[in-house]
């Protein structure tokens, strides 16, 4: 490294140790780039996979205020791609090549939108608890010493928090409905506690980023923290439904002053993540099939202004 | 409001907003199918954006109905618990989204065609009617825009696009004839101010249609064809699985609350 | 026309005339053959098309018994498709040739199926009289005077006549069980009565090809015949029902021995024949997407005999 | 047979049939898909008649755990009156019909499969399952013959279709591990004589797959993933649409006879 690489990197870490933002013509080193690049990716990626297994019960939703607040939603996760991907070209890499790497499987999304959703409780659990997991993460975000991405972090969040709020309110008149009303909300808490629980990643130890991120301010807290922090405000929440803790282990701490739980199914996860979801496939061919169909339709809009600018300067000349 | 006082009329109001709910109930369900499916991000956005103006409209026509009814009904009843028969929608809104120049050629025959007829609506002696209407002018204003711009960016963009989009004029023409017939219970409205005549609309809506497409360089159709009957109930195959899927989780849980 | 051609032809008319079949390889005016061919042709695209509306509740079907019962009817119906299209064959058009002319046009299909279904009524209701017209027209045409014609018309009329027993079933089950069921039987048959009648064609008055059928036996008995008794027939079973009937001027004629009925709707007719049915272009679109989808598929097969082939010939050699 | 009168066993059997019927219920639907969709009128016939096989064998299963329930139950009730978290079928009979290269190689799989797991069904204690099993070997000999002659002809057809069907073959390979994987219930079956240890069919299976994809031209998958699930009601996405459609007029009339 040369000197004047260690004064830049001196001067960067300096900024990022006073909580100062750092801005798109900031000088920054290049891994801080490329882990920014691929985290705000994989979440761009996360909120435009994430449209299709809640888009899956648009067209089934049973009551027309539900219908408009789920048609609102999966379009308010097309508009944080949009943040998310605009914050990501500030780092100079295009929407086109970061779709290019989703649609190849170098860039990854959440591994939580390879799990089906089989009913309508679904829809209220992936609100209440993936979404719920989501902000744990996206609130220590706000705080992220890249501008542009703290900055997208900021205003999704807001949407992110209604959203947690709309599919509670789901599990609610489930949960105090009939009984076969709360038994959806029951199976659908069962199969969305533990994956929404793996959304934090890996433990700390086994994290491959985390340290780095952590000295960079990428990442503000460590996976096991926003863990424990979901777990421990789920519990009053399962509680207020009357439905069912899906884990048995789970035991108040009160030297730690939180919820000891048990194990996380780590095979699972990694299984998951490697392809063996059921819906891994079906996303990217889904995704690829609309980028394809699409294709006449970007084509046309390109070939139209090309058209426009040539006319606008024969008309100048 | 004298008019809701007299039964008949009522009964025929009520049938007028259910038809008016089902025009924006079934074109915003099949505008929802477009989640997740759009040529790009920003049409993801706006097709649902254009949908939830859609359902916003079905959920105030059978509110409103709901209302007149008297009868404890509420908007769900009417989307959720009637049958292919009962729906009384025009055919070119049940029509399945087919590709992205066939969703933008209907989205401009029905946005000219509301941005003529809501401000009639507007003018109702029915003032709920004219509420609606009132609300729903702005949008429609916004859709039309956006339907004459991606008109003719498609028509005047590249060859397939070109031909996309006149293969889906060519589709749908015989399709908007319906929207500007009318039947007894719609004559008895008009003749007490509170429905619309769409029937004087036709050459107004044929002239910016035309004006559009000219634009577009696309040919105004000149096919003879016309299919009718979404008012009586008198349905293509489409409709069917639209509402088999889209009423499931409703009629499967009778009486639940959501 | 030659002495040889007149000859000939006077051979074959005295054989219609002795009822006797003609045959493939006999001798027959050019206008006897192009009329079979139209006629047959026509039936069997009619057969297939009609495919298509029942074949749309087949996913639908209310119970396994009758899912079990349409599907079988609909294979049944691809199955009359085929011997149809085998017997026109006979006369030197290929089938290729056949689908050729549905696809873009030139050939008809029953206009009947441009109507939709719309209810799971009309399910029995097509069976019942959709099938019931048909069968009054085959019944006739297995005494046609081309003898494939008349082959296949005995195979497939045993098919109709059970076809049309299970679509009466459906209308008696309907008619004898909730309100609503008979409801939906009353609506179908109110849709589909004068749809059949117009089955039967035009007025004999204004029947084209008509007179010169039948002195070639093509056809045995005029469009109005076959109308009246279908309609007689159907008298009885509405009533079996205890359905309204559709006819409001229907009335006993004590001296013709027949119901006299109200007029036909000949412009709706006309109307849906000429493109404005619901279904005209669905219906080709369909089997255009179907057949075009299949192209390879049948490319495959020809390509894998063609290798067969080859090799076979190689072994020998 | 004594077993029927031990209520554990009655249980598992129900069950055990109910997961038979929910195969073969899914997969005769998917394949009555085809009907009006088939490359010629033939294959219409043909695969009409493999899905009426794959209906009546749902039905027989159906009818039976209908009767050991002794709730007077009927077989439609299991169809039509279930929601998919109780359907129980195997993923690979759920997944969309897909072209005709997927519809064959997913023929193939189970046709293969079957010809082994019958033939063991036959020999059941449970004397039901074992006449159900009887009536169904001779239907999947023709299927399977079926199926290998036209992978055959596809695989050695054109490039295309070669494409087509190595492309299917990766796509569904991941669904097949399943078929050959047991619960508690089943192994309790299993001990009784009852159920058929599917586990020792793998490498039979493999290999008959293999020769017909060798003579096909075709390569067998070797990619690691599997996707599981169905037995519990741990379903894909694509199922619910099924049901939706499938359920959608006998829930619609409930209590109505058809």
């Amino acid at each position: 490294m040369s000197t004047n690489e260690q004064s830049l990197e001196t001067t960067f870490q300096n900024k990022i140790d006073s909580e100062l933002k750092i801005e798109p013509k900031d000088w920054m080193p290049d891994a801080y780039r490329k882990n920014l690049v691929r985290q705000i990716s994989q979440h761009a990626h996360s909120e435009v996979i994430g449209e299709q297994p809640e888009g899956n019960w648009i067209t089934r939703a049973p009551s027309l205020r539900r219908k408009a607040v789920l048609l609102a939603k999966v379009q308010d996760e097309a508009g944080h791609g949009l943040y998310l991907y605009s914050a990501a070209e500030t780092l100079g890499v295009s929407r086109a090549e970061m779709i290019e790497a989703l649609q190849t499987g170098k860039a990854k999304y959440a591994s939580i939108f390879n799990y089906p959703t089989q009913t309508w409780g679904d829809i209220g659990a992936i609100g209440w608890l993936v979404d719920g997991a989501a902000i744990c993460n996206q609130v220590s975000l706000q705080r992220t010493s890249y501008g542009p991405y703290a900055r997208s972090m900021i205003r999704i969040c807001k949407e992110e928090s209604f959203h947690q709020r709309q599919g509670y309110q789901i599990m609610i008149e489930l949960a105090k409905g009939t009984p076969e009303q709360k038994q959806l909300a029951q199976d659908s808490l069962n199969r969305f506690y533990w994956p929404s629980l793996m959304m934090f990643g890996p433990h700390d130890s086994e994290s491959a980023h985390s340290a780095k991120s952590m000295k960079w301010k990428i990442k503000r807290e460590t996976n096991d923290d926003l863990r424990q922090k979901f777990i421990d405000q789920t519990v009053p929440q399962i509680e207020f439904l009357g439905l069912e803790h899906p884990d048995k282990a789970l035991k108040w701490n009160e030297k730690r002053g939180h919820y000891d739980s048990g194990e996380i199914d780590w095979e699972e996860f990694y299984n998951v993540i490697n392809g063996n979801g059921h819906c891994n496939r079906q996303r990217i061919e889904h995704h690829v099939k609309a980028h394809e169909e699409g294709a006449w339709v970007r084509d046309a809009q390109n070939a139209y202004n090309a058209k426009v600018k040539q006319r606008q300067a024969q008309a100048v000349a | 409001m004298t008019i809701n006082t007299q039964n008949d009329s009522t009964a025929d109001i009520i049938e007028y907003a259910l038809r008016l709910g089902d025009d924006s109930l079934i074109l915003g369900h099949r505008l929802s199918e477009w989640a997740s499916n759009g040529p790009f991000l920003e049409e993801d956005i706006a097709l649902g954006n254009v949908a939830l103006d859609y359902l916003g409209r079905a959920r105030m026509y059978y509110t409103y109905a709901a209302e007149l009814s008297g009868e404890g009904k509420t908007e769900d009843d009417y989307a959720y618990l009637r049958d292919e028969r009962d729906f009384s929608n025009h055919l070119l809104n049940e029509l399945p989204k087919g590709d992205f120049a066939y969703t933008i050629v209907r989205q401009l025959f029905i946005d000219v065609f509301n941005a003529l007829y809501l401000p009639l609506l507007q003018q109702s002696a029915d003032e709920n009617l004219a509420a609606i209407a009132s609300k729903s002018i702005k949008e429609t204003r916004y859709h039309l825009r956006r339907s004459q711009d991606w008109c003719i960016r498609l028509g005047d963009g590249t060859e397939e696009s070109h031909q996309r989009m006149q293969k889906s004029l060519g589709e749908l023409w015989g399709y908007v004839h319906e929207l500007f017939e009318q039947d007894a219970l719609e004559d008895r409205l008009i003749e007490q101010d509170i429905a619309v005549d769409s029937s004087g609309l036709k050459d107004k809506w044929l002239a910016q249609i035309t004006e559009t497409l000219n634009k577009a360089t696309l040919a105004v159709p000149d096919a003879e064809w016309a299919v009718r009957g979404g008012r009586k109930g008198y349905h293509t195959e489409h409709l069917g699985h639209l509402l088999s899927v889209m009423q499931s989780v409703h009629r499967r849980y009778p009486g639940a609350k959501w």
